[in-house]
């Protein structure tokens, strides 16, 4: 079982992120769950989503106590919440931002950066206030993680992603290609 | 920390523990050279986090969540929205 | 101390005047109806203080009553079958408050099909609310009752809000006679109420706050706990209410079970016939007891096993219904007995839906069936008794 | 230079630009620290009292979602018997809590004429759920359970007239308010809570997270609601609508799609194809509107 | 056949949608509105018949079903914790009018203190009501249930109304891959809803008498007698839904309890966890199993009965509170057992409420306080679970 | 000479000389067969519904006290889903019904626009439970739970002005009525069955019991209500208050003591004592209320 | 006599079957001469008992109940109130 | 144990005469109970009420279903219903009535009559249409039946009876009077 959890604030679109995630992991043939922290937070306070996956029956309900990989949409989180808690030994991070991932201090865990929010405006998803950068993420996801492809990815995008269906996989696409694995 | 009875709060204001602050993506900064103390501003942030000094409006980042209200009203163009660094 | 014939209304009217509430928001409905119009009368006569609220339901009824206690008032309200099923979201919220208001019912059937008439069912469904329940056998009890309710209530260990059961016309509107204490000796018995914090603009809290998984479970915990805790503020108060007003009362009394071998347990009036039956049992040289509950939430466990350790069978009374299951007080007991090594067979009997008359006969019925049961094993744990046949 | 204490403390977990705090803040500062106030669930509940937190520096009570009314009604009457009723009532209560939900409760404590400041705090729908469609929502308003769609335009019935409701019972003050005239706002909670008997209050509080708007412009928003004549001020003495007194006339009034087309929430009225029925029937019922109060328009 | 990944909610009002109700009154309640919105945004693009009303509270919500469903529509509502709390009245009118309503449910707590997450007391508490009751596992299961739950209430022998439980953001939230079925076959398993009595001018009835005590107890009788046949009528549409789509369902399912010495009980999403603790269990060499509740009202106790046979400890969960008494699925199975000479102990086990989530160690806490209950007797059968004492 | 079949059969249980059955006959005979009615608990559905009799000869549906309104919505909506709309849907509820605990879900049903009628029978006092103060209550009056006493003159609140509340909800037709007055009563049904939405009908019903008079003065006593211009005959279209047609004005109007002494419930205002301080509040209202409505009085 | 499901009661009209002309204590008794064929006494009738006839207005006294309505109302007196004799 | 049904119509009294006859026996030291027919009755319609006397407590709380004594407040009423339904062996029924009592047939049962009626209104106590009989009918009882005495009648009027005291009292006095036990 792989276990996912994503950190955003309100409006960002981390439960999106999720979702699509777990969708494209169904669409690979994988068991999924996918769901948003549980909880009343308004828009702009810090939520996180999760995202299950395995080849087997998901049964366990239970929250994502110890994630597998964490992904940060929005920097800024880090320091006002702990992004890297639970996370499991060999766990990575990925972060959107601009920085490089040695400017981040989590001990010996694999980060990754991204700059999601520069690849997203470029798309023309969003402002640079405030950028919808899920599917560039996913993109970085695919690469990094590699356990979806960029094509179940893009499926999940078309199905799911209400408006610019095109500017949201070419943004996921750009993301696969630069970001390094 | 003790549960009270009947989950009664007995602490008033404790919401100050909380502090909003980090929600915030934009800041407002105020250019006190600018501004009249007309205190709209004050009466207008939905934090209540701007409070009234000698020398102008202060605003308490602690809880400012960036909403722009101020600057967007301030009539002398006084406040401004910055992107925020952390 | 006087003495007078009155309805078992009029009785929990004046155990309610008695304790001297604050506010009294009510709605009528039949049968508890008397209560505010005695209340009403009272306070148009100059007899009592305290203000009634004249709310548009008893939804508001309640909430009006949350308000009130919160507030720091004393709160007594009444009401029955329909009323406090539309009360059933506030009642939850009370007990979490943990604001001990004082709950005259008079016992009825809950619709559809409409009906007025005696069953337990309103305040039976009522037993996950996290109210104290108390059902009385007769006009003196649901006077006293209302007194012992706010005492127990009240206690700083409880602070747990609480229901007086009479049963729908069998008792609110039959004339009994009955002791009606004097004010002294009431104002003695129960001081006025003083809670810790309250509603004051002098030292701002807030009520009804909003409890995350983080603390929820525990806040929960903290008032199942208080539940417990009142077993034993009941016995003392019982045990007070004795030597003030020279009457006993009991979370649940025995009647001839020392050498029963099959013992009867009953809530509200039915409880006097049932003890006349089982003289005539005993007469039949049947060895029959039977069982007053008259605390029924906290559920008198122990107490049960005790009094019914050498009963055969306990003959469980239901006079309410939970459909797919069976009545709602056999299941209780049965938690109560399921893990005993040796315990007496429990039976349960559903009977006086709506009002269907609870006689002699039925406890006769009763017996019979269920020494059948011993006999030759259980048919079915669960029956219907007198029921019309004919019509179904 | 001294600082007043606010009696609704930051902290709180409003949405960013949400005026629901905003009004507070300004109607406690009007009622002081003598005031026990009651409210609904809803946002602003779920926003404030998080146990262990509170940003209430007031006493307040909440207990369910349809019953501030009623709960505000026992806490007069306990006040009265415990000889504590200097202090202020005042029941909070959202849209869905008034209009809906919590109008019975509302029509009797109004009736029975308990000495209470009714609020209530309308944006319009049911936020704490998820914008669902109240009685309060406006005629062409795409909410969740109002989508815009295709055989939808989003709401389809009018709001529901609160205030006339309030006052048919005639009781003695009823008003309208919203944050982008506080002192307007301030001073109808002083008449308010100088009358001896219920009193209701509607504000009109913008929600940029329900209206879809830019959380900077719900100040804005309030001015344009009035600007536009979407949203009245006014107050009345008794029950008789004919001595209604308006107490905001803008000097121009601006055309209802100068406010609509600020907010995500009528976006279906401008895109894909503008749906210029809808808009100029929201632009006759004001001023139809209009006219009913007496008020010539010069446009 | 669609697959598709969902929200729990989006599975239900799937479910419902597929039944082609024709009217739907409905009041948002997190967390289950999305059901609502779902089905406004199916009706806004055509993609639905059937009309929402947008009633103005969820007392009026279950008015308004009772209204339609008497005049002969197939109705279908959702709602959660307080909202039921409000409709509590109209529950018991509901199935007393014997109208076939399905209810979508996101169980969740209840206040005070409020409370938004699971818990099951919101549909626990109105157990006496006389709907039929079911609780999904996962978001399949709410689909598949809404079906089946038109399909069972709606057949002649039982009409009554039911209710079909998803857990508040365990599944109401949760986004889980689900089988959406065809249209048409569905259409062939739930054929139109035809009353034989309902609200028609050309053939007027009387809907709601008033039923006096003569009668009361029979028509109470009549509707329990038509739950206890529902069981059956379960069973044949479990079986024909295995038949059409392939996937099963039963009242009880267990799991790995042939040989257990100690079975789980377990209601809604626990049910998966439970499984995934009892194979960590096994590999421990624990002799663990589990029994998953999928219909709870009528209450399965004959299966029940039979699946734990060979167990030594029935571990009761319940996710609900009974103050002054214990669970009430623990009561509910203690009924079911008291009177049986050789049969498991029975343990119950307090824990999730409010949200508080219920992890793999807490079935193995419960696993070895049971079996310290076995071996050194039961200190209190009634034990609550991942309690933060700190704070108490 | 055929004989119309009667809706509400002979047998039914009411007091001699109630009048909600007249009130219901006369409604139903406008309203004919092809009508579905919804009621509340209350004097009306104890003395129909008796299981194995009812009185009533259309389909009926009674579910509990307050809740009328939300089950006709749900008995019309199904109409409508069903294919059989023509058929009429009349909601019935008496006074508690409507003023007090059905006030919700009667603003609902209004305002969610159903082609419905309701009527509320109004008799001003909880009557099935035994005379119990409403907000219908008029000022004065002894009820069981407003009792005069020494220190109380029976109800001290106005009657809440429902028909002004149902007004203000902008439906399109909303009239008074009562049973002396059936032509003035039928052309109303008429009229409301006719709008396409929602329609409010507040029909003045006389109760010999809980008003203390003789059963055979009942049409009477509904007559002086109308003289004495306590209870005002009038229509209305839409929600501005200022249409209101007064649909019966007497030639002289009656002073309200006519009515008032003709009625146990007013005994206190004439013995032991004549209170005419309360006779003449009530009086003032009433002229004050005709004032309002325009009409000028000659006496 | 069987229960049906739900208490529906699809008899319309069987209240008849009840006869409340026993509770009356005072009967009507119709004068046909002095009656003008108004049918007032018809329309105000509590209890729908009074039929068109031919004749003129005819009561049925098995629901009857006396309560006097129908002779207080009638302009034409021709309806007096007379003790039941039983 | 000694049970009486008093008959009459919804309005005329007979739970009043219930509850004062209960009210005299327990002010005799007696154990009481009395209740009226549990019904929905309106005004006109036939009801009945009943008085349970005892010297020691009563405990049953079942409705009386054969009445020792019998009373009739109205003899209209005799005929609609079955006044004697119930009554024991021995058991004697009192009515209201102009006539004798071999004028109405009940087999072996003991009939006393008494003109009621004609005291109460004599003694200002409603009209002839409508009076209120049942102090009157009270002191039939204490005459005929014989175990309650007139002195707890008069003290029962006294306490209960809102207006009309002696009035009251001289009917109930009168009626002891003229019957013939
Ligand atoms: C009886 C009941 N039904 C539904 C809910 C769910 N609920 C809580 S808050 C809310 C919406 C509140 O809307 P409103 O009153 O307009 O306040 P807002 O959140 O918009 O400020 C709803 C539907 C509830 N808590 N109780
Ligand atoms: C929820 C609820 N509360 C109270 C009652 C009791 N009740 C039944 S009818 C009634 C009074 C009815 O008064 P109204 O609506 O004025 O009708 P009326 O009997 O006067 O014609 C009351 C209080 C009830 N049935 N349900
Ligand atoms: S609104 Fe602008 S001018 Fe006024 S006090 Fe604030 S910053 Fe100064
Ligand atoms: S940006 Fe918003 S929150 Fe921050 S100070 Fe300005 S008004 Fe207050
Ligand atoms: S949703 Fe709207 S009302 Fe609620 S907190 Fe956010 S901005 Fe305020
Ligand atoms: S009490 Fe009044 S309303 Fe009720 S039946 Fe009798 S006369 Fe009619
Ligand atoms: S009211 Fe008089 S005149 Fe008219 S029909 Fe009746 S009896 Fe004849
Ligand atoms: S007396 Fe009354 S019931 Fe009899 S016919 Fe006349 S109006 Fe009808
Ligand atoms: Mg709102
Ligand atoms: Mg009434």
């Amino acid at each position: 079982m792989y276990e996912v959890r994503f950190h955003g604030r309100g409006g960002q679109g981390a439960v999106t992120a999720a979702r699509l995630l777990a969708d494209a992991a169904f669409r690979e043939g994988k068991e999924v769950q996918s769901f948003p922290i549980f909880g009343v937070e308004r828009r702009g306070a810090p939520v996180a989503a999760f995202t299950r996956i395995d080849d087997k029956p998901i049964d366990i309900k239970t929250q994502i106590y110890e994630p597998d990989v964490v992904i940060a949409l929005d920097s800024t989180l880090i320091g006002v919440i702990d992004v890297a808690d639970g996370l499991k030994d060999n766990g990575k991070i990925v972060i959107n931002s601009k920085k490089k991932p040695a400017d981040f201090k989590f001990g010996d865990t694999r980060v990754y950066t991204l700059d999601a929010t520069e690849i997203a405006t470029k798309h023309g998803l969003g402002t640079k206030t405030n950028p919808i950068i899920n599917t560039a993420i996913l993109g970085a996801y695919a690469k990094v993680i590699g356990n979806i492809g960029m094509a179940a990815i893009e499926q999940s995008i078309e199905n799911n992603v209400p408006i610019k269906k095109e500017e949201n996989k070419n943004a996921a696409r750009e993301a696969y290609q630069v970001m390094e694995a | 920390m003790k549960i009270t009875i009947g989950a009664i709060n007995d602490k008033p204001g404790s919401s100050k523990n909380y502090k909003t602050g980090s929600w915030r993506t934009l800041k407002p900064v105020i250019n006190l050279e600018k501004c009249k103390k007309c205190w709209l501003c004050k009466q207008l942030c939905p934090e209540g986090c701007i409070t009234k000094k000698e020398e102008g409006p202060q605003i308490n980042y602690d809880y400012c969540k960036g909403c722009g209200i101020c600057a967007h009203e301030c009539t002398f163009d006084a406040i401004i929205m910055e992107l925020e660094e952390r | 101390m006087t003495k007078m014939t009155i309805m078992g209304n009029m009785a929990t009217a004046l155990g309610a005047k008695l304790c001297r509430p604050h506010v009294i928001p009510a709605y009528p409905i039949t049968p508890s109806t008397l209560f505010p119009e005695k209340i009403s009368e009272f306070i148009a006569n100059g007899e009592m203080d305290g203000e009634m609220i004249r709310v548009e339901s008893e939804h508001s009824a309640m909430s009006a009553a949350i308000g009130a206690s919160a507030t720091g008032a004393r709160v007594c309200t009444a009401s029955a079958s329909q009323g406090i099923a539309l009360m059933h979201e506030m009642l939850f919220i009370a007990s979490g408050m943990r604001l001990p208001i004082v709950m005259a019912v008079g016992n009825r059937a809950l619709s559809a099909p409409i009906n007025i008439w005696c069953d337990h069912q309103d305040t039976i469904s009522e037993r996950d609310v996290g109210w104290l329940q108390f059902y009385a056998e007769k006009n003196q009890e649901g006077l006293d009752l209302m007194i012992l309710a706010f005492k127990i209530c009240e206690d700083k260990r409880v602070l747990l809000p609480g229901m007086v059961g009479i049963d729908a016309f069998v008792l609110t509107h039959t004339v009994e006679g009955v002791d009606v204490p004097d004010q002294k000796l009431v104002d003695d018995f129960l001081p006025p109420y003083k809670p810790e914090k309250y509603l004051d603009a002098r030292t701002p809290i807030t009520f009804g706050s909003f409890g995350t998984p983080e603390f929820y479970q525990e806040f929960k915990y903290a008032q199942v706990k208080a539940m417990e805790e009142s077993e034993k503020v009941i016995d003392e108060a019982f045990r007070e209410y004795k030597k003030v007003f020279g009457r006993t009362y009991q979370k649940i009394t025995p009647y001839r079970c020392e050498d029963a071998d099959m013992v009867i347990l009953t809530l509200g009036s039915m409880s006097g016939t049932a003890r006349a039956a089982v003289d005539i049992l005993r007469e039949e040289g049947k060895k029959a007891g039977c069982i007053k509950m008259t605390v029924y939430r906290p559920f008198p466990g122990k107490e049960l096993i005790d009094v019914s350790k050498n009963a055969k069978v306990i003959a469980v009374l239901d006079r309410d219904i939970t459909p797919g299951l069976g009545g709602a007080l056999y299941a209780d007991v049965a938690a109560q007995f399921v893990n005993r090594t040796a315990h007496p067979v429990i039976l349960n009997y559903i009977l006086g839906l709506g009002g269907r008359d609870i006689v002699i006969n039925d406890f006769k019925e009763i017996y019979d069936k269920s020494h059948q049961a011993l006999e030759k094993g259980i048919q079915n744990p669960v029956e219907w008794i007198n029921l019309n046949k004919e019509i179904l | 230079m001294t600082e007043e204490k606010e009696l609704f403390a930051c902290g709180h977990r409003a949405c960013a630009g949400c005026s629901e705090p905003i009004a507070v803040r300004m109607i406690l500062e009007e009622a002081g620290p003598n005031t026990i106030g009651t409210i609904c669930t809803g946002c602003l509940e779920v926003v404030s009292t998080g146990w262990p937190e509170t940003a209430w520096e007031i006493p307040l009570i909440h207990a369910a979602f349809e019953n501030s009314a009623s709960v505000a009604s026992g806490v007069e009457v306990a006040l009265r018997q415990l000889g504590r009723d200097d202090t202020h009532v005042i029941a909070f209560a959202g849209d869905g809590g008034t209009f809906d939900i919590g109008l019975q409760a509302l029509s009797g404590m109004l009736e029975r004429g308990h000495k209470i400041l009714y609020v209530c705090l309308d944006n319009e729908a049911y936020m704490n759920t998820g914008i669902q469609r109240c009685s309060s929502t406006p005629l062409g308003t795409s909410t969740t359970t109002s989508p815009a769609g295709t055989y939808s335009i989003g709401e389809d019935r009018q709001k529901k007239p609160i205030g006339a409701i309030c006052a048919a019972h005639c009781i003695p003050y009823t008003a309208t308010a919203t944050i982008a005239y506080p002192q307007d706002l301030k001073k109808k909670v002083r008449k308010a809570l100088a009358v001896n008997g219920p009193s209701f209050l509607h504000v009109l509080v913008p929600c940029p997270t329900g209206w879809r708007f830019s959380s900077e412009e719900t100040v804005e928003l309030a001015r344009l609601a009035v600007e536009t004549g979407i949203f009245v001020l006014w107050e009345l003495e008794g029950g008789n609508l004919q001595n209604i007194k308006v107490t905001k006339k803008p000097k121009t009034w601006r055309p209802v799609e100068d406010y609509l087309k600020q907010q995500g929430r009528y976006k279906h009225l401008f895109k894909p194809k503008k749906r210029q029925d809808v808009i100029e029937k929201i632009q006759q019922d004001v001023d139809q509107k209009l006219i009913e109060l007496g008020i010539t328009k010069e446009t």
